[in-house]
């Protein structure tokens, strides 16, 4: 009697693998082009930076197409993929102020200081469904030449594009209080295992890279009225930081690297009596890679309501950060499709038993 | 120059700038390859103004490379997979460093495309400016009426 | 200090509670100088922290009953909680006899001491049944969680032991596992008493216990305290806000204000014959 | 001159730094057996709860002179099984086997081979959910606390309600032990009929839990005793009565399987790569016969 072993698995996998590209192109004209999801689907590839926790437009690109556009897959691919480079720098601390801004809002000010800058939004598009879409076909560049603006325009556009800060305004009126730095290295999350109660960086750098539809629904609840936080926005900006690391052949010198888009936000809550007894704001302070306004007004609410004592769901530090990393909940959750049998069999024993021992009682009684 | 203003001249100017300049070194002196262009991260560390403490806020991919040019260093780190900018950056570096005479020439390309530089922000920032929200408006509106 | 029997002054306390200062807020050079220790109130005027308990000192004896009285906020319940360290102190000292290092201050020893001390040598028994219950477990889960903690790892005679305790406070045996959630407020009291009892420790601790519950229940709950004082000789700290539960369970009572203890003797003497002004008016204002 | 980004994966995936850092760790865990020591857990190219813990203490450890062998709920065929195989060889210049004995490495979900552990070899768990007072305690906070003042009454509490309720202790797989007298743990979902081979052991037990961010160990000859009362002793689970359909084996841990064509009820050893020895092993016995 001969024993063929069941070796499927190995087989099994490569044409799974060979099916998924089979159903991702089957119906396709052409293969997309990855510097095209990179350059027109910017909200996606900035999602994706931000919940992968790397700052990388083409190979955010790369993993959308690898992940047939699954958000949580591509960040994935990321984070996976930041796991085997080595890190070489920190950049200099970067000073959010320096931001050359391409919008700015405030929804607790009207006016403020250099202006409301809508700039690229969707608030105001009405959601109609704009058929016009199929047939943007080659006309991209004429397109960019009617937006084009005269010489005239641009030379009056004078301003750095830098704006003060509205918290600072706040500050210079004693309506907020002048922290200093009390200079501790950051906690890094990615060196270090966490551990509770954190610190305000360790918090900060989870939200920042925490699943934008987990951070939205918690801080939702908190507002709805699952807890204390429900501010309104001091300023939110979207706009490019410049990146600059000590100059590696003299640590006196700084190089210019590269800049990045980042959403930040500051919302103001109620106010409260600092230790000093002055009445001054509370903020909550969000900052996101690329453009992702909902996830940086989420992290302003969340980290501002972890700083509040209570017995909400978004007032519990580990209950909020534990959960809404996309890699972690989706991984754990997506677990339960491996095999369970031998659990399932050792779960069966028990049940046998206490059905065994249900029977021994009623036959008693 | 600055490094940090020689290097943001460099990165966001044309690639036809750099292409240009790393050749004319090329051409005269034998560059050595210390470390070819190779991926890596630098993490961002960005100041959080309520408390005004750092945090680091996530990781940006680099490309960096190191060349010599008769035992003089010169490097580049920039963000992207960019290798070949990177290595001609690097060779630029070493030329700035060795004081190589061709390089005060550059003076007034590398002030030239500053300029460019700035115009084209200036550019995007016309742009965003349109879309200022002009509050005084409806006041002016209601006074008339 | 003249209060307590002779007999009590000879036996050596099972515990000696000395200069306990209890303190919510961080305090100031003001404050911590202790120039208000006998102003009219407990909150600094400077740093606004509040004085839950200054300066208290007492003994405890075996198989004796002391009440605390005082008004809400005077610094009662704090007391007894800082000293089942539910609370942290923040200075003073507390000695248990029984305790194997008799001498050791116990606010200073190990957490892992701490809960032995709590495991074996204290009860306590909460206003609150769901501080002191685990309302998921049954009454009899709740009583095995102290006998385990103690080393017991016999399901029968944990059952045996947990059914002893549950008589002692009239729960019918038929109810040992059931939910104590599901329990009239009189019967978690009891149910809590009982987990109190488990690992007959010689200290209990029992705050505002009968508060909020019905006249008779309250009768009944007072009824049997007395009689575990009686058949276990366990010592006992009854804080309560009431005089009346003060009057009927206390031996000595201590009366508390603005975290300071004013006034102390034979609850007797202290109900018929109070010297503090405060003491007058809180005994008038009963009467 | 032209360039292209030099792409090439370190051995072992993980970078030298991370993997020294993991030895670290692991050194510190088999030093106090049983404790959840933490650690930085890198994020791995498979799915976190799918077995990164596991794979990154075999990668940290892996070297030229190993054999790998990768099991899933004891099978080495298992898809899981051999995508890690596949990703490991990938990365390493290791081989792998099939057969327990020949491994100097065995990484393993939910099972412990049948043939016992020798001191050379290194059983690594992939692990769930590595906190035992979890079953109680939500908080990752407090229950750090527990084990600190050894404080397990909960954990005994739930195994009480159990009996109460249910006649016997409900706990299938991922029963929880107390190792060296000190630190309750989780043994990761191995049948309670595994636990026995983990007290005074022969080899080393690592266990990793890549989403959870610990690693513990159980060190060989070391105590390893399930929580039980003394009137309601420890079971492992009975397979009394029955044997493999495939190799004949009457003592091995069997899986409930139901013939796909008839739907009938057999048995068969979870343990394939023991199962496919002894099916062998007998194979040659009944040829010999025949001649």
């Amino acid at each position: 009697m001969g024993y063929v072993a069941v070796t499927g698995g190995q087989r099994a996998i490569e044409k799974a693998n060979q099916l998924v590209d089979q159903y991702r192109l089957q119906d396709a004209e052409k293969a997309l082009e990855t510097n095209e999801i990179q350059s027109q689907l910017r909200l996606l590839i900035d999602r994706v930076m931000g919940e992968g926790g790397l700052y990388a437009p083409e190979y955010a690109a790369i993993a959308l197409k690898q992940a047939e556009g699954d958000p949580a897959e591509a960040a994935f691919l990321l984070r996976a993929y930041r796991s085997t480079l080595p890190r070489n720098y920190y950049s200099r601390l970067i000073e959010p102020g320096d931001m050359r801004v391409i919008r700015r809002i405030s929804s607790s000010f009207k006016d403020i200081p250099g202006g409301q800058m809508l700039g690229p939004t969707y608030d105001y598009t009405h959601r109609l469904l704009n058929f016009d879409m199929r047939n943007e076909k080659g006309a991209v560049k004429e397109f960019l030449e009617r937006l084009g603006l005269g010489e005239k325009e641009i030379e009056n556009a004078s301003s750095s594009g830098k704006f003060q800060k509205v918290i600072d305004l706040l500050r210079e009126q004693g309506l907020m209080a002048e922290r200093t730095s009390d200079d501790q290295i950051p906690f890094d999350i990615t060196r270090d295992k966490l551990n509770f109660p954190t610190t305000r960086s360790a918090r900060l750098q989870l939200l920042s890279r925490g699943e934008t539809g987990a951070m939205t629904a918690l801080a939702y609840s908190s507002m709805r009225g699952y807890g204390a936080v429900h501010p309104t926005i001091g300023e939110l900006r979207v706009g490019y930081l410049e990146v600059h690391i000590p100059y590696p052949l003299d640590d006196d010198d700084s190089i210019y690297i590269g800049e990045i888009l980042t959403t930040e936000v500051e919302t103001i809550n109620s106010f409260t009596q600092n230790d000093q007894d002055d009445v001054e704001f509370m903020l909550g302070y969000g900052m996101t890679f690329g453009q992702n306004e909902v996830k940086a007004i989420a992290m302003a609410i969340l980290e501002r309501s972890l700083e509040t004592s209570g017995s909400s769901p978004t007032q519990d530090e580990e209950f909020v950060l534990l959960h809404i990393d996309s890699v972690e909940a989706n991984g754990f959750v997506s677990h339960l499709k491996l095999p369970h049998y031998t659990t399932f069999q050792s779960m069966l024993d028990r049940i046998r038993t206490a059905q065994k021992e249900q029977e021994k009682i009623e036959v008693k009684s | 120059m600055k490094k940090s203003r020689l290097t943001k001249i460099l990165i966001e100017g044309d690639s036809q700038l750099i292409k240009d300049l790393a050749s004319q070194v090329e051409n005269n002196y034998l560059i050595q390859t210390e470390k070819p262009p190779q991926t890596g991260l630098t993490m961002v560390k960005v100041k959080d103004s309520i408390s005004n403490n750092p945090f680091y806020m996530g990781e940006v991919l680099v490309t960096e490379c190191t060349v010599s040019i008769n035992g003089t260093f010169g490097m580049s780190v920039i963000m992207g997979e960019k290798a070949e900018t990177a290595y001609q950056i690097a060779i630029i570096d070493a030329a700035m460093n060795s004081n190589l005479p061709m390089t005060k020439d550059w003076f007034h390309l590398l002030l030239q495309e500053e300029k460019n530089i700035d115009k084209r922000q200036q550019k995007e920032l016309a742009m965003v400016n349109q879309t200022k929200v002009h509050f005084n408006t409806m006041e002016d509106y209601n006074d008339k009426s | 200090m003249e209060w307590g029997s002779v007999k009590d002054m000879e036996e050596n306390p099972i515990l000696s509670v000395r200069h306990l200062n209890k303190r919510y807020g961080k305090g100031c050079k003001h404050c911590e100088s202790f120039d208000m220790l006998d102003k009219e109130t407990n909150q600094c005027p400077h740093c606004g922290s509040v004085w839950a308990c200054k300066k208290v000192s007492f003994d405890l004896y075996e198989g004796e009953i002391i009440g605390i009285v005082g008004e809400s906020g005077s610094g009662k319940s704090s007391l007894v909680k800082s000293l089942y360290f539910d609370d942290d102190v923040l200075s003073g000292s507390a000695t248990i006899s029984k305790y194997k290092h008799g001498q050791r201050n116990i606010f200073q020893v190990s957490s892992q001491q701490k809960r032995y001390i709590r495991n074996h040598l204290m009860g306590m028994v909460y206003q609150n049944p769901w501080l002191g219950l685990k309302m998921s477990f049954s009454s009899g889960g709740n009583i095995a969680e102290k006998l385990i903690s103690a080393g017991t790892y016999h399901v029968g005679n944990i059952r045996d032991r947990a059914s002893q305790l549950l008589e002692h406070v009239e729960i019918p045996l038929s109810r040992m596992d059931e939910l104590p959630k599901n329990f009239s407020g009189g019967m978690q009291q009891r149910v809590q008493i009982s987990k109190a009892l488990a690992n007959n420790p010689p200290i209990l601790l029992l705050d505002e216990v009968t508060t909020g519950l019905d006249l008779s229940v309250q009768a009944r709950v007072l009824d049997l305290i007395r009689n575990i004082q009686r058949e276990f000789g366990v010592g006992m700290i009854v804080v309560s806000h009431d005089l009346g539960v003060i009057r009927m369970l206390a031996d000595r009572t201590m009366v508390m204000r603005y975290g300071s203890v004013v006034e102390e003797g034979l609850t007797d003497q202290i109900l018929e014959d109070p010297h503090h002004a405060y003491t007058q008016q809180l005994v008038h204002s009963l009467l | 001159m032209s360039f292209q980004v030099v792409r090439e994966y370190n051995y072992a995936f993980l970078d030298e730094g991370s993997k020294k850092e993991i030895r670290r760790t692991t050194l510190k865990a088999i030093a106090i057996p049983g404790c959840q020591v933490p650690f930085a857990s890198r994020e791995m190219p498979i799915g976190r709860g799918w077995g990164t813990g596991g794979l990154q203490l075999t990668l940290s450890l892996i070297g030229d002179n190993d054999r790998l062998k990768v099991i899933d709920q004891g099978n080495d065929d298992s898809v899981n099984a051999v995508s890690i195989k596949r990703l490991v060889e990938n990365c390493t210049n290791v081989a792998t086997t099939n057969q327990s004995e020949q491994a100097t490495l065995i990484q393993t979900r939910h099972r412990i081979p049948e043939i016992p552990l020798r001191k050379d070899q290194i059983l690594v768990f992939q692990v769930p959910l590595p906190e035992p007072l979890r079953r109680t305690e939500p908080k990752e906070e407090i229950t750090r606390r527990l084990h600190a003042e050894m404080e397990y009454s909960s954990i005994w509490l739930r195994l009480y309600e159990d009996i109460i309720k249910w006649g016997d202790i409900t706990i299938g797989a991922d029963y929880p032990c107390m190792v060296h007298q000190r630190y309750v743990f989780n043994p990761s979902p191995i049948p309670r009929y595994d636990l026995p081979k983990l007290h005074q052991a022969n080899g080393l037990y690592l266990f990793g839990a890549g989403r959870e961010k610990k690693i513990y160990a159980v060190p060989p000859y070391t105590d390893v005793v399930p929580l039980q009362f003394e009137d309601y002793p420890f079971q492992v689970e009975s397979f009394e009565g029955l044997m493999c359909h495939l190799c004949g084996s009457d003592s091995s841990f069997l899986d409930e399987v139901y013939d796909a064509d008839s739907g009938e009820k057999k048995y068969q050893c979870s343990d394939t790569g023991y199962c496919e020895a002894r099916q062998q092993e007998r194979g040659k016995v009944e040829w010999n016969g025949d001649l």
